[in-house]
């Protein structure tokens, strides 16, 4: 017990999750529905952010078209409102079905690759979906498509921002619970240990690229249901949500709230949203403060805002940063097929 | 569709090739060679476009203008070097691509604050102003112009990486700065200095597009995949590889974009191919570029090293 | 003696460079077999193609009685053919234990499991706290791998290939960078695994080979040479010349 | 003598854990040194120290007087310092031929007949057989012999060998430790760091012990020959 | 009163957006700071033309902002993004820059204004024009996306000759020389194009200087505007564009609005000021008669105000769709002194109706 409330790094963020449980009661008894709207887009934000770290954080393959997934499953519901269906259950099979088939094939083409053809291999993926969709004139092209009927779970219906808050809130909850379980769970263990070093994994015995697959292919549903809920809270899907520039702003809030850590993308979502929001008040020119503070989150390295609070942890190492050399590693031939870093 | 249009349309292709180039060549050299994947070589690229619209208002020459560029990209590119790129050196592509993410950011919004939103003005220098005919079709003499700039880089950037001493320690350096320094060389100025050249091809690019392209804020990003896309398929840290990748993606993408939706008229109702065909094409380059890393990660001509 | 491993005039060439050159080994079971030779002969190239990482231009590899010759490297892994690294290939973000177990886990089962940790699976941890205890790192065990020292790095390297619980070991140098005294309690350890475990065993410390190998075969040039017990290898004229030089018959230091 | 490098009193730290708590030692002009010590116990600790890769959080480095622990690791090798490092760290994306000449200098201080391409292939002809391959085409043993020419192409004044005849074929090693030797005659200083004590001993004039980051005795060949219980507690020999 | 401002304020459309700001501060500072006579309070929001910021700005408008009316509205998509909301709430909103066909047809809304244009409009000019002229033979050119292929469908209602090919590029395309050489083998009597932003200024440099401006007439609609004409100046001279607006038409209200637009900010204003003036202008009237809080009641004023309003653009009014009903000229590019300017050369359509408004309910 002691251990959990001694450490900043465990208790902010369950204090986070606590204050962000209540914010529908809160904004009920004040009459400020729209801070419901806004949390409900910061947590479907650290849905996605959530489901790039096992891709990102844990698997070390740095994908640069998770927009892809967003965009499908946002575009699942639309295209399944579109064409009548308004059950949720048939939205939710048809949105798993559809982002793991898609991460299923485009994973299994990018892992061929590794470091920066990885990255723009993802990258190709994406924008090929976006401009699939921009040319879909029948719905809506570029212009996106109005959700006329919004996912219907039996009696509970996502179409009011409250009920998309609660479910958002809860799916967070179970992917924050299930991602530190699946850390240091063996799964979690292969696919951190692809990061650092695949070749040693597969000498262990593990056939490495089914992990990673598998690791992509979760990556990419879970980043689908996240879809999915912002579909349903804007009522509205568009191709916008495909750009590259959305895959951009999912890797900064992984990388913001910490790498590879289980609070980091909540933290980094509500960070990276609720900074662009305060700074859009203070002037036009928002971007000229916003782009330095992301380079120098770039500049502070991976440890993000989880690593930020662990110095405040008794008794705990600071997250090991590659040091001063890591000499021996660096040595010539080990020839380091991290996806992504190499 | 006769033989000369096509002829026509391959010669474009060529010439949209080489512009690419010209945009990847100094991307080649930083992402390439030195492994750091700079998403603001789109943003230097712009500002040396802005910088040459503005030396071109206050002098009326072009170039001038393009000296600006290339000398304010230079400084610019040592600055960023100084302030930021030096400490990412060693740390892994992630960050690379999340602070320049952060610069493309600042620097779009920074044309925004000092030149305005709307797009500036950069004109054709007055001695290449005509068109040249070529069966039949008339071409820009600017756009010559181009490739010989462009030729000039590729044999240059060409020469520095393989055949010169430097070349050789900037490829060292990106795998394991701390020996290189070890062995007595000053590793971190090598590659500022690099940087800064990569940055100033990017504002030589910049300049040399300004006349023929909108010179505004944002305007890097677009070109910016495309030339990540060009190195990616030639091959990562290849001159050689980036310039034939280059002509092959200008050329695939040209006729894609004429030939495409032609064809699909031939086989498919009109409609269908009307809609089919540009979204085919607009997604060509990423096709291409993932069957080919589907088919050799490496690239199509990867640097022998 | 029962064959374990045998290959079929194995042959791998790099262009024209005949990296192995047409080898055929056999090595039975519970045997300690020491291959040395000059470097680059072909020795680490030839341990590529036994575990699988490296295909071979022609030839064939027969473990236990099978043609592995196609399978995956995790594949032979998971038949009990592991192998350790002559370039140090450890995970720098786990822990000492988390690396042993690691690898004893890979070659036992399938780690599609989601829930449960990885460290809490008892059968696992067990064997991994076995090879670490073996190796001497049992006081380390919660230190980030990446915070070790060369040598203990090179130890971490071998418990980890112990606690996968091998049939047979391809060791790549696993002396190489350990202190005199850290090299004799490897070869301690070697010693009583010996019988249990099958050993190929790679290694420019004579002290070890010697001490250790049942048969030494020398390579050169991608070929083997000669294959003897160390005491024949020792006197081999051929051998002293290209290999062992002349001061180099037994113990130094 | 006077002392072309000396060290006084080092102290280093990797992050929180401190690994070098009292390091002395001095290197005369022409003399040969070694460490000596069991894994470690900060042996390469010290060597990155000297060579600015890591910073000196107390004490002194100072070379033919000058103090250089504050300085870049360039401006150290500058004064006549090359490193052939623990595990070999060779260019792998660089030929041989390119690992050799791309930090290749020519030092007018050293002494002795001048290291060129030539001559470190004459001295490892492996290494001209292997010349158009990548660093990281080569086997363990010829990746050290190109660590060890790559440092002599820089034409040192004081060669810092770790571990440099790790991996290699017992032939070789008695070439290397052959060609300290005459590289001794030549007068060039060396730091070697072997585990062949024996050796060591035909070759250095004096020797260091290193325990838990502290040099914990230092002496002569003979000392050292005539002290074997020191071998013993300090080497586990 | 509090009006709730919404239009891309970053990235490459931030003209667009910073010019409906523009427009409608120098209406509100013009009327004193009031409007309807209230004091105004303008909360301005950037949308970053991505749909999905649209609706969340929307939604914070109307319920935490409270605000009485909605303008701007950024680009189409944002806006049929941020539909829902206000439709749901009744809230007044004046679309300034957008009139998509489904709004203008069958899902008009009673509570959803466009001071702007039905998308259509301004090419359905430029095919009237063309074949008044008598045109024979055009080419059509278009970027890839929705409202490209409106513009085209717009042109081809009017234009009755041969259409030799209808082309449509990617949307943001750098280089057209291939185009180019397409268009220049097809010998067509003239060439109509849909390029806004910087692909239009891509377009036209990349036309002029391959020498096809002498040879092919262009004609353009929401290519050569306000927005662009300071990156292209020579490069466009000669080319027509159909637009219901521009800096050079000349009545009271207009001459007012440019000179004092152009005192203030320095730059001459785009048709997006003067939907954004016009739009200011309306409220202004509306809500001098509607009581605050009334949605309803304001929305029937504002349909009021529009008709009444002395629109720069000179008539105009509100259609049964909410949608205007207004002149469309055709403007010519030329030289004038040392700058580049439009001059009117036509009005094709007169008081001009879209097609849609037949599906739409409303009265
Ligand atoms: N990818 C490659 N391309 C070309 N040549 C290679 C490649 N890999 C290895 N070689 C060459 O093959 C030869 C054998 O290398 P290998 O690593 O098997 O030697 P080794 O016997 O293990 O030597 P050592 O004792 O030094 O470790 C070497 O000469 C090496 O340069
Ligand atoms: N990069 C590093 N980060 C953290 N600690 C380190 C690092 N490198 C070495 N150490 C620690 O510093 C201590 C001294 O290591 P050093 O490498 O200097 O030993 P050594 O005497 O050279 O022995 P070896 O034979 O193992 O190379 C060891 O306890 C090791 O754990
Ligand atoms: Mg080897
Ligand atoms: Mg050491």
């Amino acid at each position: 017990m002691t251990s959990i409330f001694s450490r900043p790094s465990t208790w902010v963020p369950l204090l986070i999750l606590l204050l962000l449980a209540a914010v529908p009661f809160v904004a009920q008894a004040t009459g400020q529905q729209f801070y419901v709207a806004f949390f409900a887009r910061i947590i479907i934000y650290a849905i996605a952010a959530c489901a790039l770290n096992i891709a990102l954080g844990y698997g070390g393959m740095v994908s640069f078209g998770h927009s892809l997934f967003l965009g499908l499953g946002a575009y699942v519901v639309g295209l399944a409102s579109f064409h009548e269906v308004g059950s949720g259950w048939a939205h939710l099979a048809l949105c798993l079905g559809v982002c793991g088939f898609v991460a299923l094939v485009t994973g299994a083409i990018s892992l061929r690759t590794t470091g920066i053809a990885f990255i723009m291999i993802t990258l190709a993926f994406a924008q090929m979906g976006y401009f699939l969709f921009v040319s879909l004139k029948n719905y809506g092209g570029d212009d996106g498509m109005s959700i006329a009927k919004n996912s219907r779970f039996g009696p509970v219906d996502l179409s009011s921002a409250t009920s998309v808050y609660v479910a958002a809130f809860i799916v967070l909850v179970l992917s924050i619970w299930w991602l530190a379980k699946l850390r240091v769970a063996p799964f979690g263990m292969v696919i951190r240990g692809a990061k650092q070093n695949a070749r040693r994994v597969n000498a262990a015995g593990i056939p490495v690229l089914r992990y990673q697959l598998l690791a992509y292919v979760m990556s990419g549903m879970l980043c689908g249901v996240a879809g999915l809920l912002l579909a349903n809270l804007n009522a509205f899907a568009s191709p916008s949500t495909l750009s590259w520039a959305v895959s951009g702003e999912l890797i900064v809030i992984v990388v913001i709230g910490g790498l590879g850590s289980v609070f980091g993308p909540l933290l980094g979502a509500i960070v990276f949203l609720g900074l662009e929001e305060v700074l859009k008040t203070w002037t036009d020119h928002w971007m000229v403060i916003f782009g330095p503070l992301i380079v120098i989150v770039a500049l502070l390295g991976k440890s993000g805002i989880v690593g930020l609070l662990q110095r405040f942890d008794p008794r705990r190492k600071p997250a090991t940063q590659p040091a001063a050399t890591t000499a021996p590693a660096a040595a010539a031939g080990t020839a380091n097929t991290v996806k992504g870093a190499v | 569709m006769n033989g000369t249009i096509v002829f026509a349309q391959l010669l474009n292709g060529l010439q949209y090739g080489v512009l690419l180039f010209l945009l990847a060549a100094g991307l080649t050299l930083v992402f390439g060679i030195m492994s750091f994947v700079n998403l603001a070589h789109g943003s230097l690229y712009m500002m040396g476009a802005y910088f040459a619209a503005s030396a071109f208002q206050f002098t009326g020459s072009f170039g001038l203008a393009v000296l600006a560029a290339m000398g304010g990209s230079l400084l610019l590119g040592l600055a960023l070097e100084f302030i930021a790129v030096a400490r990412l050196y060693r740390r892994d592509h992630l960050d690379h691509v999340l602070a320049t993410f952060g610069l493309v950011l600042f620097f779009n919004e920074l044309v925004r604050i000092v030149w305005g939103s709307q797009p500036v003005f950069l004109q054709v220098p007055e001695f290449l102003g005509g068109a040249i005919d070529i069966a039949g079709f008339t071409y820009p003499a600017y756009r010559f112009a181009i490739i010989v700039v462009g030729l000039l880089v590729a044999i240059g950037s060409w020469l520095l990486i393989n055949k010169t001493r430097v070349g050789m320690l900037i490829r060292a350096g990106a795998v394991n700065p701390a020996m290189v320094a070890a062995l007595g060389v000053n590793i971190r100025l090598l590659n500022a200095m690099l940087f800064a050249v990569g940055a100033m091809l990017a504002g030589l690019a910049g300049a040399m597009a300004g006349p023929i392209l909108s010179v505004q804020s944002g305007m890097g990003e677009s070109v910016l995949i495309t030339t990540l896309v060009v190195i990616v398929i030639g091959g990562i840290g290849s001159v050689t590889g980036a310039f034939y990748a280059a002509l092959i993606v200008g050329i695939v993408d040209t006729m894609g974009r004429v030939f495409l939706p032609f064809m699909l008229r031939q086989v498919t109702e009109r409609s269908f191919a009307d809609a089919a065909g540009p979204a085919l094409a607009s997604m060509l380059v990423y096709l291409l570029m993932a069957v080919v890393l589907a088919w050799r990660p490496q690239g199509l001509f990867p640097a022998n090293r | 003696m029962v064959s374990v491993l045998r290959t079929d005039s194995l042959t791998k060439r790099y262009g024209a460079l005949l990296v192995t050159d047409a080898v055929s080994l056999d090595i039975g079971e519970g045997e300690l077999h020491a291959i040395i030779g000059p470097n680059g002969a072909g020795k680490t190239t030839l341990i590529n193609q036994l575990s699988g990482e490296l295909a071979p231009n022609s030839g064939s590899v027969w473990f236990d009685g099978a043609d592995v010759s196609a399978l995956t490297i995790h594949e032979r892994a998971k038949r009990g053919l592991l192998r350790s690294y002559q370039i140090t290939s450890i995970f720098e973000d786990f822990s000492v234990l988390e690396n042993a177990t690691f690898a004893a886990l890979g070659s036992r089962q399938h780690a599609f499991r989601f829930w449960a940790p990885m460290l809490a699976g008892q059968e696992a941890r067990r064997f991994a706290e076995e090879a670490l205890e073996a190796t001497g790192l049992t006081h380390r065990l919660s230190v980030a791998a990446g915070d070790l020292g060369y040598g203990e790095r090179r130890q971490l390297e071998l418990a980890m290939s112990l606690a996968a619980g091998p049939k047979f070991l391809l060791l790549d140098e696993p002396m190489a960078g350990m202190s005199v005294q850290e090299s004799a309690a490897v070869i301690a350890l070697l010693q009583r695994l010996k019988r249990q475990y099958t050993i190929l065993l790679v290694e420019h410390d004579m002290d070890a080979v010697f001490a250790l190998a049942d048969r030494i075969s020398v390579l050169v040039y991608g070929k083997i040479l000669f294959t003897g017990t160390p005491d024949e290898i020792r006197n081999h004229p051929e051998v002293r010349a290209v290999y062992l030089g002349e001061e180099e018959t037994g113990a130094e230091a | 003598m006077s002392a072309f490098l000396s060290v006084k009193s080092l102290q280093a730290s990797y992050g929180h854990a401190q690994a070098l708590f009292d390091i002395s030692f001095e290197v005369g002009a022409g003399e040969v040194v070694t460490l000596l010590g069991r894994n470690g116990m900060g042996r390469s600790t010290t060597v990155k120290c000297l060579f600015g890769m890591l910073p000196v959080s107390s004490g002194s480095v100072s070379v033919g007087g000058e103090r250089v622990d504050h300085l870049p690791s360039h401006r150290i090798a500058r004064k006549g310092l090359a490193l052939v490092p623990e595990g070999r760290q060779v260019f792998p994306n660089l030929t041989v031929e390119e690992n050799l000449v791309a930090t290749a200098r020519d030092d007018k201080r050293s002494r002795g007949k001048a290291w060129d391409l030539d001559r470190v292939y004459v001295f490892f002809p492996r290494l001209k057989e292997r010349r158009g391959n990548l660093g990281s085409q080569l086997s363990g043993g010829e990746q050290q012999m190109l660590a060890i020419g790559r440092a002599l192409m820089t034409n040192p004044r004081l060669l810092v060998l770790d571990e440099a005849t790790e991996g290699l074929a017992p032939v070789i090693r008695n070439e290397i430790w052959r060609a300290l030797a005459e590289l001794k005659q030549d007068g060039l200083s060396q730091i070697v760091i072997d585990k062949n004590v024996k050796a060591l001993m035909g070759l250095a004039d004096r020797h260091f012990v290193i325990e838990k980051g502290c040099v914990v005795w230092q002496g002569t060949s003979n000392d050292l020959r005539g002290q074997p219980e020191i071998v013993h507690q300090y080497l586990g020999v | 009163a509090t009006i709730g401002l919404m239009a891309p304020l970053s990235g490459p459309q931030a003209i667009v957006g910073q010019d409906q700001v523009d427009g409608f501060m120098l209406a509100v500072e013009q009327l004193g700071g009031k409007l309807g006579g209230q004091p105004a309070t303008v909360l301005k929001e950037d949308d970053q033309l991505k749909p999905e910021i649209g609706g969340q700005i929307t939604r914070k408008f109307i319920d935490k902002d409270k605000v009485d009316a909605i303008v701007g509205l950024s680009f189409s998509n944002v806006l049929m993004a941020s539909l829902p909301r206000i439709v749901e709430s009744g809230t007044v909103a004046i679309a300034t820059n957008a009139g998509p066909s489904p709004l203008a047809g069958a899902g008009c809304k009673a509570n959803v204004f466009s001071t702007a244009w039905q998308n259509d409009g301004a090419a359905e000019a430029m095919g009237k024009f063309a074949q008044d002229k008598g045109l024979k033979k055009v080419y059509l050119m278009a970027p890839n996306y929705q409202a490209g292929k409106d513009m085209l469908t717009g042109f081809k209602r009017y234009f009755k000759g041969q259409i030799i090919d209808e082309v449509y590029t990617q949307v943001n395309q750098p280089d057209y020389s291939a185009e180019l050489a397409q268009l220049q083998s097809a010998k067509p009597d003239a060439v109509f194009v849909f390029y806004p932003g910087g692909m239009g200024v891509n377009f036209i440099k990349q036309m002029a200087q391959a020498g096809l401006m002498a040879k092919v007439p262009l004609y353009s609609v929401f290519t050569v505007d306000g927005t662009t004409l300071p990156g292209l100046r020579d490069a466009a001279v000669g080319s027509v564009s159909g637009a219901m607006w521009d800096a050079a038409l000349d009545t009271p209200e207009n001459k007012k609005f440019v000179a004092d637009f152009e005192r203030k900010f320095k730059r001459t204003p785009s048709e997006y000021a003067a939907t954004a003036y016009d739009a200011a202008n309306i409220l202004n009237i509306a809500l001098g008669k509607a009581k605050p809080g009334d949605s309803r009641a304001l929305a029937a004023a504002v349909k009021a105000a529009g008709s009444e309003v002395k629109s720069v653009r000179g008539p105009f009014a509100f259609n049964n769709n909410n949608l205007p009903v207004q002149n469309y000229y055709a403007f010519e590019t030329v030289k004038s002194g040392g700058s580049v300017v439009g001059k009117l050369v036509g009005t094709p359509l007169a008081k001009h109706s879209d097609v849609y408004r037949a599906q739409c309910a409303l009265k």
